[in-house]
């Protein structure tokens, strides 16, 4: 029995059935992260938005965080949150680094840690509010694993979150699930930006300032925020909602 | 909106919907005795607009929670001749709302002489609609080729309306949407346009789980509708591997009637449509 | 569904139709009756399950009957749609009843519809199934049916359908009948089923 | 915690019910008759909501004696069951619904047969050969499994009624003092004393 | 939503619920000297599919494989707890836990979690060490039974029955009720039982996969299921 | 970033991948080591009894995320010649009877049987966790526990996990130097001595035909006949009991397993008897 007193926390509040409201409702949140595998590594995509409610609060977030030689963390979702999972990583990286044992931690042992914070801060029942892609090349194979504020992990050669997982997915599962061994890099920009601009057009938590990264043998490629082009012209044909 | 018309939409107090088992049922969910479960339809439906006309789309699956209720439906109704709609949301809302409304154009175009026009259908399911506040629960996408062209509307629960080049509908609306806005464009030939519509509804069966089986295309161009039901069909079954077959007798049976039949010929049964 | 308990199947045979119910009335996990009438005659060759709210079982199957006073037989098809328009005319004070039609219309040939609580109609090739049992019947369902069984063959099928899927479920059981619809008779049989 | 019980037996039906009315924690009668002759073949045993039980039961009685008057003949047992229901199921798509339960015992006198029906607050209705409500449904209702058999006599019938009222003293949390019995056969309705009955239970 | 940190919203009065569902099916057949286990592949949540391959089975020993259903995250940890003692064990002993031993901790390690339990329905399958196929089925709080099949997972109400007729022979006369199954027979009313619950759960589906554990060793087959 | 922050995360993260862990005593610990360890995880929530109470439902009353296995119609009585305990072998989850072929009485050693009813697992975890402590009380005692204090020693470990939402209706019995014993115990925290109990969903139709015939100067034939009808005509009436029935009898020389018999055969042999 002694477990009930030892969990109090400070700053929480409780609701009717014992949980903790700890982050119940994100804050600041960041939308969709999209992810494929290609010929030669994995590849990401990001907007630098960080609305707070249906306010573009933040228009200048860099949603894709490289960590280590080979390893991109995508994070959608609160971004307090992803701050500290930032950090936590930062320190991992670190203690590694002072180590100094000749071992890199690899894209596979920082997704495991990545989903061990998640399940655990879960198990708390005070989850971290994000979905994260973790993207990377280790020992030449490209990878790509998915975790979420449940804890509930998986990989597959296209992924996307947030609003992405809706309306990208469909578009990634088609045209580079079945042949991402084979597709090139300009495919690759190509399918994903594509899927950015349906966001875009769809998502309206989402910015046409975007980033994109890719992880290859010769490391780790971040670009700089882009604008994609865009069409509005069907706009002027349409007259009220048709009343 | 002129009172008779009105009438002639949702019907005398009469005919319309009666709630005598409301309390009841009220009472009995307090109880711990809930409801079954309606069939929803799940779905993606779809429709755009092409050089000659307008094509819808629809999935076949319905379903009662996550259990698969139906695997062939027909989603996509007609309404008139030159009118058809889709509809997603609970089953029975948009099967009985499109027939209601199919009537009351049926009964308007022999009043008015003239071809009715998707938008009058598309007044009539919003004024129908608006009256019940979105608890019947039919989302609808219309379309139809009238004197003035194609016209293609989406049609909201709660009566609202909207009228875009392409649009999407259902659980796997985002999906399909998705298909959409990556590969429409204005002035589409007829092949062209099916194919798309198709892809967007494989895209919601693929990727939605409230959709599902077929693919119903249905093309409406000047003068001519093709329903091409089952136009495809992407998710054959396996077939099985074993017969389960039971020997006769297998089953134990405690007592046996037989009513036998005096053969005769019906010479005037009921013809049913 | 499950206050009472209930599983009711219809399957599709060569020439033939078959429905199935099973026999008890509860209240909820207590069984007061194993006797109890969920499948009725509605002509020769049509007959109607009704799975649900006992109650609303016996008001609806009256309220339907008093209608045919047409000095013929209705045909299958026609009698789910009048079903199915009296089940959307309650869309918002529904009957908790499930209803399945099975019959053999005037060439013979099989019709089986299934119906939710508000009356929208699902008419199958194969199978219906619906009742507190109906995840359980439809498991059953989707691996022994299989098309063009003779009235023998589809008894067997649609028995040991009914049997082993109400064995999983507490509240339905107690029981079974069998009515096998064919051109020229009804066969109606009582199983041996587990009692408990 | 009202007590219902019924048995069809050979070419008899036994209503039993408890005497008590109660009010939260107090007791306000004692010997109440909670079985209702509706006619010469037939009695009606009601429990459940206090005002509902009384109201909606003497609508009941009132309707199946007006009937006997207007037509100079008895309402069946069967058809009286049937009436009830279909009132309860209509009550229940109002307003004001009943929360009543109805065992419903009788002879047919022309079919010459007993008959017994089990009505619940939901207006089901169910043929039967035995029935309880309530609480006393729990307990009883392995007891006539038990001991039931084909063509009960009227001394059998009575025994197992014992049983029950045995059982239901010894386990169900309130005891009841005293029971109505009421017997129909072709010869019309009897009241058994209830002392009888709790005499067979000690004799045991 | 927004004045959520000031605490003067009430929007959510459940809190967070810590659990998910991911749906998905597993069965196991146990036969004389061999055992069938089969699971889908799909891990979806809500109406979306999350991946269409996420293996749910998972190798215990060499003898020895864990099904689950339920929520993901908790199956994997509760595996990897499993794994690790099931390792220590071997360290310590210096031979493979046997399959009734594993059965019984599996029974605890859940247990030890019943009042914040894994939303998990494991069964654990494979060889006992007499070399007769078993099957372990369990609720989420460690409750155990030796079967001879068992189904869990949002098409279980489906294929129970369906077991219990084909490989119980429950409610049929004229048969030999104690006969178990060969393999083949095994495996094919497995893959039946997959592609019938494809066609009516709406989240089972994409891939089956079934191990068929016997004396030789563990032997795996893939078979594409429908991706709708 | 200073120094000490550096050594903090350093500390944290080197010595154990699982950082952020309340699980991980739980990982390094070795089960297979140390049952009797009793160390549950609760839910860290302010009020866990709220949490397992609200997420776990054990008896088809709610509409909860995890349906536990339950559902039961277990008896025992005393009578001349020793004790009789029977059960039925459902489990019920929610509607869905998730076993027809649950064993419901637990062999805790050849003089003692503890019965279940309620959920399956604390029954079965407490009680064999009963089983080891009688063992141990054994091996330091040199002599047989007897029943009183094994029943008492299920009823405090239960009792300790009052209100966190624990059910278990079990009977110890056995015999002993005193002879035979029936204890009736509850997660309640609930120990009563008594002559004949039952306990579970079924349980008022079994007290209807036992209390209808028991009488303590049965034979032993009688007794077992008693029991089957008890747990037959339970099964019959209630949805939650069904499957199989199984019958002991506890003698002197310590309990004897009498057979499982399946209800639908005893409803056809029943019924035509008559």
């Amino acid at each position: 029995m002694n477990g009930i007193s030892s969990f109090e926390h400070p700053n929480s509040t409780v609701t009717a059935d014992g949980t903790y409201k700890h982050t119940t409702s994100p804050i600041v949140t960041g939308t969709s992260v999209l992810a494929l595998k290609y010929k030669d590594g994995v590849m990401l995509t990001a907007d630098c938005l960080a609305s707070y409610g249906s306010l573009a609060r933040f228009r200048n977030v860099e949603r894709l965080h490289p960590v280590g030689k080979n390893t991109i963390i995508g994070a959608s979702g609160d971004m307090s949150d992803f701050q500290h999972v930032q950090n936590q990583l930062n320190g991992l990286m670190l203690s590694e680094h002072v180590t100094d044992d000749d071992q890199v931690l690899g894209t596979k042992s920082i997704y495991k840690y990545l989903s061990n914070i998640m399940y655990n801060r879960r198990s708390k029942v005070n989850p971290l509010w994000n979905k994260f892609i973790v993207a990377g090349l280790e020992d030449g194979e490209s990878f790509l694993g998915f975790v979420d504020l449940y804890g509930t992990t998986y990989k597959s050669p296209v992924m996307a979150t947030g609003f992405g997982a809706h309306i990208a997915l469909p578009i990634l599962r088609k045209y580079a699930e079945a042949r991402c061994d084979t597709l090139t890099e300009e495919e690759a920009i190509e399918i994903l930006d594509n899927c950015m601009r349906v966001l875009y057009y769809r998502d309206a938590r989402s910015f046409n300032k975007i980033q994109r990264a890719k992880v290859t043998a010769s490391g780790i490629e971040i670009t700089a925020p882009y604008s994609l082009e865009t069409n509005w012209d069907f706009a002027e044909s349409i007259i009220g909602y048709g009343a | 909106m002129d009172k008779s018309i009105l009438a002639e939409i949702v019907g005398d107090s009469n005919t319309g919907f009666k709630f005598d088992n409301a309390l009841r049922n009220e009472s009995l969910t307090s109880n711990g005795t809930g409801a079954p479960k309606a069939t929803k339809t799940g779905t993606t439906i779809v429709g755009l607009i092409f050089k000659d006309g307008v094509v819808l789309g629809a999935d076949t699956r319905a379903t009662a929670g996550s259990i698969v209720a139906d695997k062939n439906c027909a989603k996509i109704h007609y309404i008139t001749p030159n009118i058809y709609c889709c509809g997603a949301g609970t089953a029975a809302d948009t099967e009985f709302t499109t027939n209601i409304i199919s009537s009351n154009l049926a009964l308007h175009q022999m009043n008015s002489g003239r071809e009715p026009r998707v938008a009058t259908a598309m007044t009539f399911l919003k004024q129908y609609l608006f009256r019940y506040q979105g608890h019947v629960s039919a989302a609808l996408v219309l379309g139809g080729v009238d004197s003035t062209g194609p016209h293609l509307y989406t049609v909201y629960p709660h009566g609202s309306t909207d009228k875009l080049p392409f649009v999407t509908m259902g659980s796997g609306s985002l999906a399909a949407m998705a298909t959409f806005e990556s590969k429409f464009k204005p002035n589409m030939e007829r092949q062209e346009a099916i194919d798309l519509v198709q892809e967007a509804i494989e895209s919601g069966i693929f990727n939605d789980l409230g959709s599902g089986s077929n693919v119903d295309v249905c093309v409406i161009t000047k003068g001519k509708v093709d329903y091409l039901r089952n136009y495809a069909k992407p998710n054959e079954r396996i077939s099985k591997l074993k017969s389960y077959k039971f020997a006769r007798g297998t089953t134990g049976i405690l007592k046996e009637s037989i009513h036998k039949f005096d053969i005769v010929v019906e010479s005037d049964a009921m013809d049913v449509v | 569904m499950s206050y009472n308990g209930t599983a009711i199947v219809a399957m599709t045979g060569k020439n033939c139709v078959a429905i199935a119910a099973d026999k008890r009335l509860g209240q909820q996990f207590l069984t007061v009756d194993m006797d109890f009438q969920k499948i009725f005659p509605i002509t020769k060759k049509t007959y109607v399950g009704l799975p649900g709210l006992a109650t609303d079982v016996q008001t609806l199957y009256k309220s339907n009957m008093y209608r045919l006073n047409e000095q013929r037989d209705i045909e299958p098809k026609a009698f789910a749609h009048m079903v199915s328009s009296t089940l959307y005319e309650k869309r918002f004070g529904p009957y908790y009843i499930e209803p399945i039609v099975a019959g053999l219309d005037k060439n013979n040939n099989p019709y089986i519809c299934g119906m939710d609580l508000l009356g929208c109609m699902d008419v199958a090739h194969d199978f219906i199934v619906a009742g507190s049992a109906d995840e359980n019947l439809k498991g059953m369902c989707e691996n022994l049916w299989e098309a063009d069984l003779e009235p023998e063959d589809l008894f067997e099928t649609i028995s040991q359908a009914l049997l082993n899927a109400v064995d999983r479920d507490a509240l339905s059981g107690w029981g079974g009948v069998v009515h096998i619809i064919t051109p020229n008779e009804v066969i109606t049989r009582h199983l041996k089923a587990r009692m408990d | 915690m009202d007590i219902q019980l019924g048995l069809a037996g050979k070419d008899f039906v036994i209503l039993l019910a408890d005497n008590q009315i109660t009010n939260s924690i107090l007791t306000i009668k004692h010997d109440e008759d909670k079985i209702y002759k509706l006619s010469e073949h037939v009695v009606m045993s009601v429990s459940g909501e206090p005002g509902d039980s009384s109201n909606f039961s003497e609508y009941i009685l009132g309707n199946t004696v007006l009937y006997n008057i207007r037509n100079q003949h008895e309402l069946s047992v069967d058809s009286c069951a049937k009436f009830t229901r279909k009132e309860l199921a209509n009550a229940l798509r109002s307003r004001s619904p009943y929360q009543v339960n109805y065992l419903i015992g009788g002879y047919n006198t022309i079919s010459q047969k007993p008959a017994l029906y089990r009505i619940d607050y939901l207006a089901s209705i169910a043929k039967v050969e035995f029935a309880a409500h309530g609480y006393a449904s729990y307990f009883c209702y392995s007891i006539f499994d038990r001991m039931k058999k084909p063509d009960l006599t009227q001394d059998e019938a009575l025994d197992i009624l014992a049983a029950c009222v045995n059982e239901l003293t010894r386990r169900l949390v309130i005891n009841h003092s005293s029971y109505t019995l009421k017997l129909v056969d072709s010869n019309g309705v009897r009241v058994i004393n209830g002392e009888e009955l709790l005499k067979r239970t000690s004799a045991k | 939503m927004l004045q959520h940190k000031d605490g003067s919203v009430q929007n959510h009065q459940h809190g967070w619920e810590p659990y998910v569902d991911n749906g998905g099916t597993s069965l196991a057949i146990a036969g004389e000297d061999f055992c069938v286990i089969a699971s889908d592949t799909r891990q979806s949540e809500g109406y979306s599919i999350n991946t269409r391959f996420d293996p749910k089975i998972h190798k215990i020993t060499d003898k020895i494989m864990l099904a689950t259903t339920g929520y993901s995250a908790d199956a994997k940890r509760l595996t990897e707890v499993i794994k690790m003692q099931t390792e220590r064990y071997f360290y310590k002993h210096e031979k493979n836990m046997e399959s009734h031993a594993a059965a019984q901790m599996l029974s605890v390690i859940l247990y030890q979690k019943r009042f914040f339990p894994y939303y998990v329905f494991p069964i654990l399958a494979g060889i006992d060490n007499e070399g007769k196929g078993c099957v372990y089925s369990y609720d989420p709080v460690g409750n155990m039974e030796r079967v001879t099949f068992q189904v869990y997972g949002s098409a279980s109400g489906m294929i129970q029955p369906f077991l219990d007729s084909q490989v119980g022979f429950k409610n049929q006369q004229n048969v030999d009720k104690t006969r178990l199954l060969t393999k083949e027979e095994a495996i094919s009313i497995a893959v039946d039982s997959f592609t019938a619950a494809t066609e009516r759960d709406i989240y089972t589906g994409d891939y089956l996969e079934i191990y068929i554990v016997d004396a030789n060793g563990i032997h795996r087959e893939q078979k594409p299921l429908k991706f709708d | 970033m200073s120094l000490d922050k550096v050594l903090k995360y350093t500390s944290a993260s080197k010595t154990n991948p699982y950082a952020f862990d309340d699980d991980e005593n739980f990982l390094k610990r070795d089960v297979t080591d140390n049952i009797s360890h009793f160390d549950f995880k609760f839910a860290p929530v302010l009020k866990p009894a709220e949490f397992a109470k609200s997420h776990i439902d054990v008896k088809s009353q709610k509409d909860s995320l995890i349906k536990l296995a339950h559902g039961t119609t277990t008896l025992a009585f005393k009578f001349k010649n020793g004790v009789i305990v029977a059960t039925d072998s459902r489990a019920t989850s929610g509607n869905v009877i998730a076993s027809q072929t649950v064993k419901k009485v637990i062999e805790i050693n050849p003089y003692l049987l503890g019965t279940m009813a309620g959920g399956a697992a604390d029954c079965s975890y407490w009680e064999r966790e009963l089983g080891r402590r009688c063992r141990l009380h054994e091996l330091a005692n040199k002599e047989r526990i007897s029943v009183a204090a094994a029943s008492k020693l299920l009823t405090n470990m239960v009792y300790s996990y009052k209100g966190m939402g624990l059910s278990m209706g079990t009977m110890i019995s056995g015999w002993d130097k005193k002879g035979p014993g029936l204890y009736y115990v509850d997660s309640e925290g609930q120990r009563i001595k008594g002559n004949l109990f039952s306990v579970g969903s079924g349980s008022t139709f079994a007290y209807g035909v036992l209390d209808t015939s028991y009488r303590y100067d049965m034979e032993t034939d009688e007794a077992i006949e008693l029991g089957r009808r008890a747990i037959y005509h339970a099964t019959h009436r209630d949805a939650m009991s069904g499957g199989y029935v199984r019958l002991y009898h506890i003698k002197k020389e310590g309990w004897e397993f009498i057979g499982l018999e399946d209800v639908e055969d005893l409803y056809y042999k029943y019924n035509n008897q008559e």
